[in-house]
């Protein structure tokens, strides 16, 4: 499947989704069917902070557009204190991607409750459109993995 | 959904609101210190909005009679706010009138010495969307 | 190398008609790995399990990937299926085809583009899967219920009389909750105290039940089966066992100006107080910040007209820590505040009320004795008013989305006691809908309407005046008769929404169960598993899940006690073979994972580690893998990335964006 | 450096100490290699001078495992590394006897050279008695002068302090060499469009040959096994293939110190192409004082750094876009 | 001989860049590296030592051999191109220039590496006499004369002239076709040979002259060997080496390499990169590594390049003295106070 020049910009993005919250509230978005683009593939981990910033940068080398993370809200975490540490380490990737000058905005971070159907269709909704007003990731792919 | 009545979508647009959010209560008619003048009475300004009947609405006695004092705007439980539907309804006869937007440097002329400031706030607050 | 099956699930149209499931089997056979690819219309039935059983048996599979609805849904239902055609259950992965694929797209092409590359994520993630077998735990043989209302009492109870410990803490001197401050209950008009009171006392002779009032929850840890909790009784100031509730010292106590929580502010209470006369225990306790002993040093007249010499003024607070099995949450609710309708005059005038405040005034153990008067004058009113879903049913930011669900019923409880006590009040309710929904519910309305003439008008109260006279001025609308209504009315009652008790968000992050935007506790699953918090181990009992009556709430009690009862029975649990795992040969023995687990399941040992010959004696890391849960702050921080997650491993996790971002 | 030389031989004669690791004199006036010392007559060729930058703190991480006390030669800002190691169980106190030395600001023969001098036969002034302001320098292409300071390396530019922060004992007089701000150069980069950060790291960032120095010699990069060496990632640390694989290295680099790097500036002392890499780390320092509260690694020996742990109140990741 | 006006180098470059890839010193952040030129490049062929060897320009750091492509169950194979382009490397240094040499016996004997061969043959070498030799050059004690450099052009530095001589047949090549810019002048020589024996005079300076390679070379054999090799000298000198591998990645000579493949989510790229003894991975194995232990590693190097190496290479050693690793150890080790690490215990012998 090989993106023509002049085909429409389709996004890749992948969102890590907690096991107990966010990738709940990703099922109760499909189930109310609040749609959000089909360029948005969801991977699950147990715990916001499974995610590792190696799998951050491991998605932008093998040409992702945009990563999200979405987890409990603070003081909601399954493992009670999972998302804080997430939290920080996040702040801190995201910080250093903006320092090497990655365009702010293909990461982002969201709190999403399994009760959160319609936030997580808004904010998958939004997420998609920011990627698209950004463009395609050149900043941060190997070009082995372009075609 | 096949093409709506452009009033009733204007008026929707203008104002803000939604009026399929209203569960009918009835505060609004409740509320409002014009009720007994006024011929459609605030909540059934929803309903006209809905039903898209918006040349009875335009046509009523009400639209000149809300106050704009914003009592249903502030109490709706529901965020229908049905002042701000009569008044989108006003701007479509005023527009219609062809007495769109004044200007700002056109109303320094057309005002009499004597208005009351709060008048002029009163209508810029209501004309200024 | 893996032998891996794909089955793609049709769920019927809800996912074929969006999918196509033929393409994505055929697409999945290209993948590595992958040597059996089909789909079905209903993989999660009888025969479409059979099918995944008889590919593994015929094909020799290693793996399967079921192309399904979320695993959240059937994740253990096609694991067990095919642990019973026998490969480990952890060689099983879902892709999501449906809530995040076919029930938000509507494009069949771009759909199904998404279905196969979610297949090809979860086929990578297989490719790595290894066979993992889940730990055992053992379980505590006792109960925590949180909260002594008629939730707790009753889920205790029960718990109880299977046979099992059970503690209840109560944060208040008594238990009995809100249940204890109504008067009458719909829709038998049963008196309140009548029926509960004896719930109280059997639950607190119960030999299996342990009471801890005036307590509260300081610190939860552990995990299902095995929770440590720490519950602080707060100083009571007075010894429990020595105090024969003779209410000697409550009676001399020249403190006497604290607002009285039971009876909502309405009246006063002595700092040395039991909050009702049917208490349990019937001990008071000081409040301390209203003692004058606390406070200046002087007084002590309790200590003195106390003949058991039961008073402590030393006593201090107590940490007790306990190990459950199971906690049940029963906290309950409170009414919201009024701050924000001021229109209804709440706060201008004290005949303005709301209907947990007319409870206390209809009581005969209330401020009023039980007769109906204005508490601005002690006229008896003439005509009363009650407005209806005040704070309910709100979408904007001053009250609650949801509808409170008890309001209805109680507005018609009180209109019709007043009516039958008092015929010459006039009584009118300002209704939005009336809401019955329940056995005997709507004849009981009915019976308000039309035996007792209750006046219901469809219709909202807009603003609630207080005239000079001390009448209150009620502007509503009738919208039957498209007319506004002027009413004089003497007093007007507020039906309040409910919500959750304030403290359960603090509980809730204790138990680490989740929450929802309103303060309510999730359920598991809204339909299936509605006394279950998704938190293993913690189940919900009453109105801390959402509004229920007192029917419904007790019924809900026995259920999360038949829950709680099913885990206390057993003696052992299987864990989630789901835990952290360190590579000891590149472990640095930092501390840095144990300092992020949030169950102290990572110890350090100093021991003799071969690394492919070169012997080393060095600290590292080891998992007590009962204790993991399987969170994965650890991997994360870990630099070296010896510490991996099983089943989340970060090979497998990096395959999964691989597959994605290809 | 007598006093130092006679006290170590003094506690290995008495059996205090089993060996000593300090700085063996070089065959060229500026190049001196940390080394273990064991016998008397290996002090023949002990020397500490204004050269003698290298961080000696990770060699204890080995020396620990060894039989007896180690003897080790820490500057101010090597005892930071030290307590950091502490922190971190690598490196056993007990087993650790430190002689704090004096530090007076140490010298880069990169910047010497910078200035055009070479072909450099001696060099006085960088002996650690001396005050000099001025080195002057003997080279086959004649003598040359250089301000001290000129020639100092970034680090102590930015001196942390003189104040050892763990210490059996001190020998030798310190002095903060501080003259620049900590933060300026990460300052002037948070202030460049993305355009131009991106342009200034790709340039380079474009010189890093993956030699792995800067973490070798990081005493915070104390791994057993990198993740850049291991096969769990599927990481390359040795290809310079793509210019992505780079920043990958360094940020995961930076990542992995954060919270736990002391700034002591080893990474770019020793990179062979001069690439300022503390600048990353110097980042995530400065976010963490400005997001979770003033914090420096190995002031002291701590439980919790601030990676992990936390507040209820912490920023949100979103602060990043909204400093703009 | 011909020479030109060094202000005039940039013409020159030009010239030589427009039917060749040109590599050649250029100064990026504070740091000389060869790089291709171009018009902006900060061109710096006066710089004594680049941080990197030239060697890049034959063996670079990383290259692709081969990509394979997936399409669905089935592979295909697609070898990379060799080098067919024709390439100068301007400014060499004698001892760079005989790294290559040393690189050549490697690579160009049984069996070819035609990734090599291919840049080989399509290389020109422009050498530069060293200008101001350093305290860390030691290409003498390897016989080399960094006065007079010899590849397939050699050229000098005298009085704002760079002074050019063709040696080879590609070398009177790329002289015709910059002739028009050069000039001949038979008054060259004399200078050059003024200047060569000015490099020589300070080349006896400097302070590495005195290195004896005795102990070390094709003759360390059978007991020499197990005693070299066994000696409890490598145990002391190892210790501070950080295992990175700077030493390696600046050497003009070393010639290991790993081969990795790299997924691109749609096949395999199959590439080789340098490689360095000082790695802990170093040919690892399945079984586990044959030196694990940071000694070996180390040891390895050091008697490669002055012991194993030259008895497979007629005595040649592979180390040509440019000092980069003695500049550039983060720890100050370097191959220098190996051999002298020995000196003394030659003597006992």
């Amino acid at each position: 499947m090989s993106i023509e020049a002049n085909e429409e910009f389709k996004p890749k993005i992948v969102a890590f989704c907690c096991n107990w919250c966010s990738y709940a509230g990703a099922d109760l978005a499909g189930s109310s069917r609040l749609g959000y683009p089909a360029d948005v593939k969801i991977i699950r981990v147990p715990c916001s902070c499974r995610v590792n910033p190696m799998f951050i940068l491991r998605a932008f080398e093998k040409g992702a557009d945009g990563v999200i993370l979405c987890g409990c809200h603070p003081g909601d975490c399954h493992y009670s204190t999972g998302n804080f540490y997430a939290r920080r380490r996040m702040t801190m990737l995201f910080s250093m991607l903006d320092y090497i000058g990655v365009e702010n905005g293909r990461t982002r971070v969201e709190w999403v409750s399994a009760a959160e159907g319609v936030k997580f269709s808004t904010t998958m909704n939004e997420f998609v459109e920011k990627i698209h007003s950004l463009g395609k990731n050149v900043r941060l792919g190997d070009l082995r993995c372009r075609n | 959904m096949s093409i709506v009545n452009s009033q009733a979508d204007k008026i929707k647009e203008i104002s803000g609101s939604n009026p399929l959010k209203c569960m009918k209560c009835g505060k609004c008619s409740a509320s409002c210190p014009s009720f007994n003048e006024m011929d459609i009475k605030p909540h059934q300004f929803v309903s006209y909005v809905q039903n898209e009947d918006i040349q009875s609405l335009v046509e009523s006695k009400s639209l000149w009679k809300c106050l704009s004092c914003f009592a249903c705007i502030e109490r709706c439980p529901r965020n229908v706010q049905p002042g701000k539907l009569i008044d989108a309804a006003r701007q479509i006869v005023v527009r219609q009138k062809g007495q769109d937007y004044l200007k700002a440097d056109e109303i320094p002329e057309l005002i009499d010495p004597e208005t009351p400031q709060q008048l002029l706030v009163s209508a810029f607050r209501r004309y200024r969307r | 190398m893996q032998r891996i099956g794909v089955f793609v699930c049709h769920c019927g149209s809800n996912i074929a008609a969006t999918v196509d499931v033929k393409k994505v089997a055929e697409w999945a056979l290209k993948e590595p790995g992958v040597v059996h690819a089909e789909d079905y219309p209903y993989m999660c039935s009888e025969a479409g399990q059979s099918k995944i059983q008889a590919a593994i048996k015929e094909k020799n599979l290693t793996g399967v990937v079921v192309c399904s609805c979320s695993p959240r849904m059937h994740e253990t239902t096609f694991r067990e299926a095919a642990e019973r055609a026998g490969i480990n259950p952890y060689m099983v992965e879902i892709a999501n085809i449906r809530e995040h694929c076919s029930w938000i797209h509507k494009d069949m092409e771009e759909a199904t583009k998404k279905a196969v590359i979610l297949m090809r994520a979860a086929v990578a993630k297989v490719n790595l899967n290894t066979p993992l077998k889940p730990g055992e735990s053992r379980v505590t043989k006792r109960a925590l219920v949180i909260g002594g209302g008629i939730a707790g009492i009753q889920t205790a109870l029960d718990i109880a009389e299977a046979g099992y410990k059970v503690d209840i803490v109560e944060k208040t001197p008594s238990i009995g909750g809100r249940m204890s401050q109504l008067d009458k209950t719909f829709p038998t008009l049963d008196c309140s105290a009548c029926i509960l009171t004896p719930k109280m006392v059997e639950v607190n002779k119960h030999e299996n039940v342990n009471i801890y009032t005036y307590s509260e929850v300081e610190k939860v840890s552990g995990f299902v089966g095995d929770f440590t909790v720490d519950i602080r009784k707060k100083a009571r100031s007075v010894d429990m066992d020595k105090c024969t509730g003779c209410g000697v010292c409550q009676e001399k106590c020249p403190s006497k100006k604290t607002p009285s929580e039971f009876n909502r502010a309405l009246n006063t209470r002595t700092a040395i107080y039991t909050p009702f006369a049917q208490a349990i225990p019937n001990v008071p306790v000081i409040d301390r910040e209203a003692c004058i002993k606390f406070k200046t040093g002087k007084c002590g007249i309790c200590e003195k007209v106390c003949q058991a010499g039961a008073i402590k003024y030393d006593q201090e607070d107590e940490i007790i820590t306990e190990k459950y099995g199971a906690i049940v949450v029963a906290t309950g609710f409170d009414m919201i505040k009024l701050d924000n309708y001021d229109e209804y005059a709440y706060s201008q005038s004290k005949d303005v009320i709301t209907s947990l405040e007319l409870e206390r005034i209809m009581n005969a153990a209330g401020p009023t004795k039980g007769h109906l008067e204005r508490l601005s004058d002690g006229k008896a009113p003439k005509e009363m008013v009650f407005i209806q879903c005040v704070g309910s049913r709100c979408s904007d930011d001053r009250g609650k989305s949801y509808c409170s669900k008890i309001c209805c019923m109680y507005t018609a409880k009180h209109a019709m006691l007043i009516r039958d006590k008092y015929p010459d009040v006039n009584v009118t309710v300002f209704y939005i809908d009336v809401r019955t929904p329940g056995k005997n519910f709507d004849e009981f309305y009915r019976r308000a309407v039309e035996d007792y003439g209750v006046n219901y008008i469809k219709g909202q109260v807009g603003k609630v005046i207080p005239q000079p006279d001390g009448k209150l001025l009620v502007r509503g609308v009738d919208l039957i008769d498209n007319k506004q209504i002027l009413k004089e009315a003497d007093m007007v009652v507020l039906a309040a929404a409910i919500e959750p008790n304030k403290d359960v968000r603090k509980i809730a992050t204790m138990l680490t169960a989740s929450i929802d935007t309103n303060n309510f506790l999730t359920e598991a699953h809204a339909k299936l598993r509605p006394v279950e918090s998704p938190t293993a181990g913690i189940f919900l009992s009453g109105v801390c899940q959402g509004p229920k009556d007192i029917p419904e709430t007790v019924s809900q009690a026995g259920a999360a006690a038949v829950k709680a009862i099913g885990l206390l029975a057993k003696d052992k649990l299987m864990t989630n073979p789901c835990t952290a795992k360190p590579d000891e040969l590149m472990c640095n023995g930092c501390s840095q994972c144990a300092n992020v687990c949030p169950y102290g399941a990572i110890s350090y040992e100093v021991k003799e580690i071969n690394d492919h010959g070169v012997r080393e004696t060095r600290r590292v890391a080891s998992v007590n893998s009962a204790l993991c849960q399987g969170c994965g702050a650890c991997t994360v921080t870990c630099p070296s990335g010896a510490m991996d997650l099983q089943g989340f491993s970060n090979r497998q996790i990096l395959a999964e964006v691989d597959a994605i971002c290809r | 450096m007598q006093e130092l030389i006679a006290r170590a031989k003094e506690l290995l004669a008495d059996g205090t100490v089993a060996r000593v690791i300090g700085w063996k004199a070089g065959d060229l006036p500026y190049n001196p290699e940390p080394a273990y010392f064991e016998k008397e007559e290996d002090f023949d060729d002990f020397v500490y001078n204004s050269f003698c930058g290298a961080n000696l703190s990770k060699l204890m991480i080995e020396a620990c495992k060894l039989e007896g006390k180690t003897l080790v030669c820490l500057k101010p800002c090597d005892t930071y590394s030290f307590n950091q190691l502490l922190t971190e169980h690598r490196v056993d106190r007990d087993k650790a006897y430190i002689i704090g030395v004096g530090c007076k600001g140490k010298l880069d023969i990169e910047r010497i050279k910078k200035q055009g001098i070479k072909g450099i036969k001696s060099i006085k002034g960088a002996e650690i008695t001396d005050d000099a302001e001025t080195l002057t320098i003997d080279t086959l292409y004649g003598e040359k002068t250089c301000a001290f300071k000129d020639a100092m390396l970034e680090r102590c530019h930015v001196c942390k302090g003189k104040e050892h922060k763990i210490y059996d004992e001190i020998i030798g007089e310190s002095k903060d060499t501080k003259d620049a701000e900590r933060f300026a150069e990460v300052e002037k980069i948070e202030a460049m469009s993305p355009e131009e950060k991106f342009a200034f790291f790709q340039k380079e960032l474009s010189k890093c040959i993956r030699c792995n120095a800067c973490r070798n010699a990081c005493p915070a990069c104390s791994c057993r096994k990198c993740v850049f060496d291991s096969t769990k990632f599927d990481s390359q640390q040795k290809a310079n293939v793509d210019s992505f694989e780079e920043k990958m290295f360094h940020i995961i680099r930076a990542f992995h110190v954060a919270g736990r790097c002391t700034d002591c500036g080893e990474c770019s002392r020793v990179c062979p192409q001069g690439i300022p890499l503390h600048l990353f780390n110097r980042k995530f320092i400065k976010d963490i004082d400005e997001l979770y509260g003033e914090y420096q690694a190995g002031e002291e020996v701590v439980e919790r750094g601030p990676l992990t742990s936390y507040t209820f109140e912490d920023a949100e990741p979103g602060i990043v876009a909204e400093r703009g | 001989m011909y020479k030109i006006a060094m202000d005039n180098l940039s013409a020159l470059f030009q010239k030589i860049a427009e039917s060749n890839e040109l590599y050649l010193p250029i100064e990026n952040c504070g740091q000389v590296n060869y790089g291709v030129w171009s018009e902006d490049a900060d061109v710096n062929i006066e710089a004594l030592k680049t941080v990197k060897s030239p060697k890049d320009a034959f063996f670079p750091q990383s290259e692709n051999l081969y990509r394979c492509d997936k399409e669905e169950k089935k592979i295909s194979i697609t070898p990379a191109q060799l080098k067919d382009q024709n390439f100068v490397v301007f400014g060499m240094k004698a001892c760079d220039i005989q790294g290559v040499e040393v690189l050549d016996k490697v690579f160009l004997s049984d069996p070819v590496d035609t990734f090599y061969a291919a840049r080989r043959e399509h290389g020109t070498i422009v050498a530069l006499a060293c200008n101001e030799p350093e305290e860390t050059c030691f290409c003498k004690v390897f016989g080399i004369d960094c006065s007079d450099p010899k590849a397939d052009v050699a050229t000098w530095i005298v009085d704002g002239e760079l002074c050019w001589k063709a040696l080879t047949e590609k070398g009177e090549a790329l002289t015709d076709a910059v002739k028009d810019l050069l000039t001949d002048d038979s008054a060259a020589d004399a200078k050059v040979e003024e200047k060569k024996a000015e490099i020589k005079d300070i080349v006896e300076k400097l302070p590495y002259m005195g290195l004896s390679l005795e102990g070390w070379g094709s003759e360390v054999v059978d007991e020499k060997f197990d005693e070299r090799f066994n000696s409890p000298v490598w145990n002391d000198l190892y210790k501070p080496c950080l295992a990175c591998g700077t030493c390696t990645f600046v050497c003009p000579t070393c010639q290991c390499y790993d081969i990795k493949d790299y997924d691109t989510g749609h096949g395999v790229e199959r590439y080789r990169c340098w490689d360095s003894c000082m790695y802990s991975d170093f040919t690892m194995m399945a079984h586990g590594n044959n030196r694990n232990s940071q000694m070996q590693r180390f040891r390895q190097r050091f008697m490669h390049k002055l012991v194993y190496y030259p008895i497979n290479n007629d005595g040649m050693y592979s180390c040509v003295g440019c000092g980069r690793c003695v500049e550039k150890c983060p720890q100050s080790l370097n191959i220098v106070k190996v051999i002298k690490a020995f000196e003394n215990q030659g003597g006992e012998k």
